[in-house]
């Protein structure tokens, strides 16, 4: 998931989510980057309101304990 | 205590009075809070076991009435604004608690207490629904008779159905008092009724006292909500929100893992049941069996 | 609900929730205190158990907290 | 969760949410003030609609793992 | 949020989180970092199971993505 | 399910699902195509909106992903 | 989400997911398709069982028809 985690902050941080900003903070992290991840990622995100889908999310029913 | 206030009254006054005055406003002095109850009905060996109940956080002290009026006037301060109360069987409550506490305390120790004939229902009388245990006899007649819904079941007589039989304000009836006393019914409530308390400059009437205790529990519910909300919504950590605030950013991940059909491993699951679910859901629209994959034939 | 954050404030550093105590928090506050919203709250809390109506708000999905 | 309600209490009187007026009301309550936590409180709330954040839900703390 | 995301990829990367990895994330990803809130941040997961409570993000339904 | 899956590729990629269509994308997955479903699913389809029931299913909550 | 179509269909044909097929499914259907997004969506399924995902998703409580 640190993939998704990346772009999330690049979301808040108001920087683009393109193939460098999200492989310098995935190398930051310590994570070995894969391209075609980073690639397939930015690609998946193009049209993509984020905050509308996190927000989505937080509409959804509270999570049903575990079980 | 107002030394001159006393000196003035000194010839008028015989000299008993004017020492249970003196006593009387000792105790006005002696306590943050004081109020006047009402003591009217109680029987003096329940007024007893109040006062006993009372020890240590509240204190009753009867005097004559006048003499009562006299040491709040003497006392001042406000505390005459309590002469208003003074009237009928009363008393002074003096209290260190604060005046929502001592209203408190009170209510808690009023019991339940049998009602006479000729008494005025303080609130309404009800006869619950139940077995009486009392065997069959002219004790049903009783019963319709003040007007509760009774007949004879499986060998006893039954109250049918919760039966008000005197609404508040009206007079108790002698037969009334003999099938109220045959059940054990007591509906009084018999205790210390404050009329008004002056506490620390303020007086407080009754109805202000009375506080909601649920309605408290139910804020600091609210509040500690509030606070759970604020701490993961604006990501400030506490020790009680960090596993909520962890697992909200990895909801966020998720979600937007889904909305956008990201192919990560974590995300892929959730995607193929999407997709399933999205199968299903254009099945269920589809009437034609022979359009439908197999395991979705109805 | 200011009130009631005071004492829960004290509640969580141990201090005794009586009306000195609400009564400085309030004022470090800023709060125009009313002495006997102060006595009722330290009378009313004397009967509520503080950590379990915390506890049942924690447990419950949030509610959106009332005003 | 003290700084919070330190927060929330400044938020109802209208007094600015900074490090002085925050550490001035956990003064008052008897707690012992980390300045650090102070700050990033402030530092925290400083985008926040504070309403609003408490108005929405979070979601549901984590129950214990699925047995 | 974006310090709680940094938080999880390092939690994924294996790499310990600490003040200085967190503050590298950030930095990478172009946020102005607020060294308190990292303190704050890294204080309080050091008592938290990371693991269980992303399970319990992962074990809740989905949320309801749109279209 | 494989025909129901081939339809919402060509309703992703806005192409028509008509027959050739449908029947191309199940030939390049190696389906051995039954030339009447597809008929049947086509002409079933054209009642169908097939965005109103893609909504529907994922504004349900989603199960939960096997951990 | 029509990657993962792609991948479903082969699962479904018996063929191989890997990067050609889908590719090969996904131009069938007219799809301008992103080899990053192929490549990853094959690597990430090494790691998920497909028929699991689907039993979860098929167990979960049916979704509410849409209103």
């Amino acid at each position: 998931m640190e993939y998704v985690y990346a772009a999330l902050i690049l979301n808040e941080s108001g920087e683009e989510i393109n193939e460098d900003n999200v492989t310098a903070v995935l190398d930051a992290a310590g994570v070995d980057v894969e391209e075609s991840r980073v690639k397939a990622l930015v690609a998946a995100l193009e049209d993509v309101d984020i905050e509308e889908a996190v927000d989505t999310a937080a509409a959804a029913p509270a999570p049903a304990a575990g079980g | 205590m107002s030394d001159s206030a006393a000196a003035r009254r000194t010839d008028t006054i015989p000299e008993w009075k004017r020492e249970e005055v003196a006593e009387l406003v000792e105790f006005l002095e002696r306590y943050q809070s004081v109020g006047i109850v009402d003591v009217a009905g109680i029987p003096s060996r329940q007024l007893q076991s109040m006062r006993r109940d009372l020890h240590g956080s509240a204190e009753i002290r009867m005097s004559r009435n006048t003499l009562t009026v006299r040491a709040l006037k003497e006392v001042d301060d406000g505390l005459e604004e309590l002469t208003d109360y003074v009237s009928g069987q009363v008393a002074f409550v003096g209290t260190n608690d604060n005046p929502f506490g001592l209203y408190k305390q009170l209510e808690a120790s009023k019991t339940p207490a049998p009602i006479s004939a000729g008494e005025i229902a303080p609130n309404d009388i009800v006869i619950p629904e139940g077995d009486t245990g009392v065997d069959p006899g002219p004790f049903v007649g009783e019963l319709q008779q003040v007007g509760a819904a009774a007949r004879i079941m499986d060998g006893s007589i039954h109250v049918t159905e919760d039966s008000k039989v005197l609404e508040a304000g009206e007079p108790v009836s002698e037969e009334l008092e003999g099938v109220l006393s045959e059940l054990g019914i007591e509906p009084k409530e018999v205790g210390l009724d404050l009329r008004g308390v002056f506490s620390e400059g303020v007086r407080f009437e009754p109805d202000e006292l009375a506080i909601d205790v649920e309605e408290y529990r139910s804020d600091v519910a609210a509040a500690a909500s509030a606070a759970r909300n604020l701490s993961v919504n604006a990501a400030f950590p506490t020790a009680g929100t960090t596993p909520t605030l962890l697992a909200t950013a990895a909801g966020d991940a998720k979600a937007l893992g889904v909305f956008a059909a990201i192919e990560d491993p974590d995300v892929l699951p959730d995607l193929i049941g999407k997709a399933d679910a999205q199968v299903r859901s254009i099945a269920a629209q589809i009437d034609d069996e022979e359009a439908l994959p197999e395991e979705l034939r109805g």
